[in-house]
């Protein structure tokens, strides 16, 4: 078994850095790519080499298929790390890397299929005994089945997307009457967002936690878990703060179910490298599978610092083919950790804010990481994601990560540039937060009552 | 002049080059200085199209020659085949869509056009070089 | 039993924001005192509040005791935090604040004062049963009493000054015939450097390793030890990458016993607060004591990333009168931590490099920490210490916090001065430092064998 | 142009590598001047004493006012006692060596004394107030 000399890593941002930073330690060299917009920037800046592969719009850059795997023929690279976003996804670009010769940093091109066929993956997890949201057995292909099946689950319940993802294609249906409507509005989107318009059908749970468990697999078919991750603090879908254990996990039994049910998740689809199985927790603390990403995540730091494993190394040498390192029980997670993931953006209206960084000073100090690729003189382009850093804390516990997350948003200076850290102050200080009572609504009822309050 | 006008210059000035400036309102009088700094960062203006342009103005002469970038990643090929002769070589007379070299990606061979009539006065990368996108692969004279 | 509402910090830079950072998470309002030439500087701008105290000079204004108790004053502070340097070993200062109602943050002006004389802090701990590198009983008054004494050791043996530090009035006697000059060198310089001239003659030791205990004592007289760190890189005696667990470590009996020889130095001499017993370590593995120091150090993050106690936080609660948190069953120390002492310093001569830093990126990602108070636009100024940033790294074992160590510095750039950045990925790829193969004499070596390669 | 704006201007200029800016405003002339300042440092060159003095330059007039600064951190008392009246009031003529106000410091009076002969044009610190080192005091205006 031999690790890779040379890795491309087919993204940018901080996620390119970090990847950077894991060959870096493993001795592989990097090829960073980059639109021609992005030359100063610093995956390109600490990259052992660079490719500019087109111009900033990403389909013809980030997106490009051709030019990314040229970039990495020319270069001679073994492998390609495609990070999150663009093109760690879609299966067509890893069964393109496979067909020219170069490893894809990832599961196979059939875990990501299924990764990305929400109505079927439901269904084999339904099979395997993972408890799923009751609903539709499958698709629903006519307005007819879904309203048979609506009925049978009983209303309200939530239309999605089989191709689904960042709630395009999704309704709640309150009522019968509305169903019909709704069902066509949901199939129009799903087909404009995914190019697909298959749709399935859940039981609404209203207040509802959204917590995922990291899981690792070796070819070998050795699955661990590296426990679990609170995602619930989410606007329209998007993740705002997560956490690790999720504050509900002090009943170390549930601690224990989740993850089990990821690994079960894991083996039921014969899954192979690092990924996530996401869950919807009830208030009564039922677990359901929701779906199963098949890359590397935003959020993956606040299992790093529980639980001391660098999962982008693992991840590498998974797919170099090394078997796991760590047995379940090696995985020992100590302390909490949290996330919050820094966005240029209006923190009341959450609309990006672009221009120049002009002065900025990094939080540091014991138990605080930073992911990044910004600096001061970085230029913000409206072409890409408004995810600047990734602020990471860890603390022996619930309470001393809490106030050093505080701390480190107090000294984090971004000038130049609104920022949402006033919006993660808000969060970190509010009582319910603290506590640990909190649901997917959470930032919908934060942002009401401050309006109410501002009236 | 009010403060907040010259407040604005000044915003201005952070952002270039410029060493001195001067103005006078009455009979328009304007003196800006301007001194090449090192450290300053260019990124080049370009004009997109099935092959990129970029005008460079030679210093002390009056030609305009136009730099052939490369539209695409792949490695750079004068000749058809290793066999056959260059496409090109300097001082051709090439004609707007000519073919000047192949760049070879993914096993493709892609034939790069010249977009103008003209010479061409210098070809800027080796044969069988890597070429990433918008690097510049000959300099050509319009005719 | 009570924490603090307020503190004002008698220091700058780097240890001056570590300590608001821990003020921060407990909740204390901090006040930052500044020289007139500091007013941009990081600690001003992320303390509640702030007063100048004086000019430049650090005699008129860091050092200047009048000034800084009447800062506490017009802000109405409870206690003061002296960092390290500055006053922080100053028993007059921690005796005044006690006069003027403030509590000193560290131990009783005994323990400094004690702390502060090595020739009576070697004489305790002979008594008490901590082992000493053979020598003179107590100081050495004359020429002949020396003589007597070194005859007895045999040569070589060492000068040292009983109030010293930092190498100054310290000389090796390697032959009989040299004892009386440079017993007369010694004394003038010592009293020179500290006004006082009293020496005490020790065995010299050649090829030793300087490892060090952190200790943590309450008011109740609770000590605990949070293992040692392996300081040996050094340069002039000046401490430049310092690591926990030491390499020599691995032998566990020797890791508990230097522990337990570190809580009982603490006792022997009722020390109150954290602290730090260091020690000289020979070639056989036997252990020495050499001195104990009364303030916190710029190496315990090294300690702080092992252990997951922020010795900061426990320091304040501790000089408010609160009882240890930890028993010494629950300090768990977990993988290891390296950290490098970043200079402001041409690297080959170390010759310090004054200016503006016109770019910075600092290191990230998983088991990296910053302290520091530079940022993109700061003058590096000539009155105070060259030390810029530390860098510390923690992974799982030495070989992850080496190849870690070496990525972060790789990715660490300071442009507009010069800074020892080389120099330490210098040592972080010499074969003898990742062997853990080295003693204080490392850097001589390894600077000496340079020039041969030069020539 | 009022004192307010040239504050402005000033907190502007700290921000950029300008080193130069000339201003009419009748007739509007601008001139602003910019040196690239390769990585040098500047420290401020202070005179010291046992009252620090700043010279400032009043715009419009050629009237020059000193500015009394303290020299330590302490409490600023305008008088002896909270009975007794202020050593100095606007207007008042005060010579050398004059007590112009009290700083207390760890229980000790500091007496801080006027090192020009003058009449004093404004005090800046509110009886009882903590002041820190270089805080100005008093403008005065040297006779």
């Amino acid at each position: 078994m031999k690790l890779f000399k040379k890795i491309l890593i087919a993204s940018r941002g901080e996620i390119a850095v970090r990847i950077i930073r894991a060959c870096k330690e493993l001795g592989i060299k990097t090829v960073a790519v980059y639109s021609d917009v992005e030359k100063e920037s610093l995956h390109v800046r600490l990259a052992d080499e660079s490719v500019c592969i087109g111009p900033a719009n990403p389909n013809q850059s980030y997106l490009n298929i051709p030019a990314i795997l040229s970039a990495a023929e020319i270069t001679d690279s073994e492998a390609i790390h495609p990070g999150y976003g663009f093109l760690s996804e879609n299966y067509h670009f890893a069964e393109a890397c496979v067909t020219s010769g170069l490893t894809f940093i990832g599961p196979s091109p059939e875990n990501i299929r299924l990764g990305g066929d929400k109505a079927k993956a439901r269904q084999m997890m339904k099979r395997k005994g993972v408890p799923v949201v009751p609903g539709s057995d499958g698709p629903v292909a006519t307005e007819e089945v879904a309203m048979k099946a609506a009925k049978k689950i009983g209303f309200p319940v939530v239309i999605k997307a089989s191709a689904g993802g960042g709630g395009h294609g999704m309704r709640i249906v309150k009522e019968e009457k509305d169903l019909e409507q709704l069902f066509n509005v949901a199939q129009r989107e799903a087909l404009a967002a995914f190019g697909n318009s298959e749709l399935y059908i859940e039981e609404y749970i209203p207040e509802a936690r959204h917590i995922e468990v990291q899981i690792m697999a070796d070819s070998k078919g050795n699955v661990i878990h590296l426990d679990e991750r609170d995602c619930s603090i989410q606007r329209r879908h998007q993740k705002l703060i997560e956490e690790s254990p999720s504050p509900i996990s002090t009943a170390e039994k549930f601690r224990r179910r989740i993850g089990e049910y990821g690994v079960k998740a894991a083996r039921a689809i014969r899954y192979r490298n690092i990924g996530t199985v996401e869950f919807i927790v009830n208030h009564e603390g039922n677990i359901y599978f929701m779906e199963i990403n098949t890359r590397i995540q935003v959020e993956h730091p606040v299992t790093e610092a529980v639980t001391g494993v660098d999962i982008i190394k693992e991840q590498i040498k998974l797919s170099a083919g090394f078997p796991l390192e760590y047995k379940q029980s090696q995985i020992r997670p100590s302390g909490h950790a949290i996330e919050c993931r820094i966005c240029a953006e209006d923190p009341e209206r959450f609309i990006p804010s672009l221009g120049k960084i002009t002065f900025l000073s990094l939080p540091g100090g014991p138990g605080v990481r930073v992911d990044t690729a910004i600096y001061s003189g970085y230029v913000i382009s409206p072409h890409y994601d408004s995810l600047i850093a990734k602020l990471i804390v860890h603390g022996r516990d619930r309470e001393e990560a809490i106030a050093r997350m505080r701390r480190a948003l107090d000294e984090f200076i971004i000038e130049g540039v609104k920022t949402t850290i006033p919006f993660h102050k808000k969060v970190l200080n509010n009582p319910d937060f603290i506590k640990g009572d909190f649901n997917t609504t959470f930032v919908e009822k934060i942002n009401s009552s401050s309006i109410k309050n501002n009236q | 002049m009010e403060i907040e006008d010259l407040k604005e210059l000044i915003e201005l000035l952070k952002e270039t080059d410029i060493t001195e400036l001067q103005l006078e309102k009455d009979g328009t009088k304007v003196r800006i200085k301007r001194e090449k700094i090192l450290s300053s960062m260019e990124i080049p203006v370009q004009k997109f199209g099935g092959l990129q342009e970029k005008i460079t103005q030679e210093t002390g002469e009056e030609t305009r020659l136009i730099t052939v970038t490369s539209p695409i990643v792949g490695t750079f090929y004068r000749s058809p085949s290793p066999e056959a002769a260059s496409f090109v070589e300097v001082g051709s007379r090439v004609k707007k869509g000519q073919v000047l070299c192949i760049i070879e990606a993914m096993k493709l061979m892609n034939e790069i056009e010249s977009e103008v009539d003209g010479i061409v006065v210098k070809p800027l990368v080796e044969n069988g070089q890597p070429v990433e996108y918008g690097e510049p692969l000959f300099l050509i004279e319009p005719a």
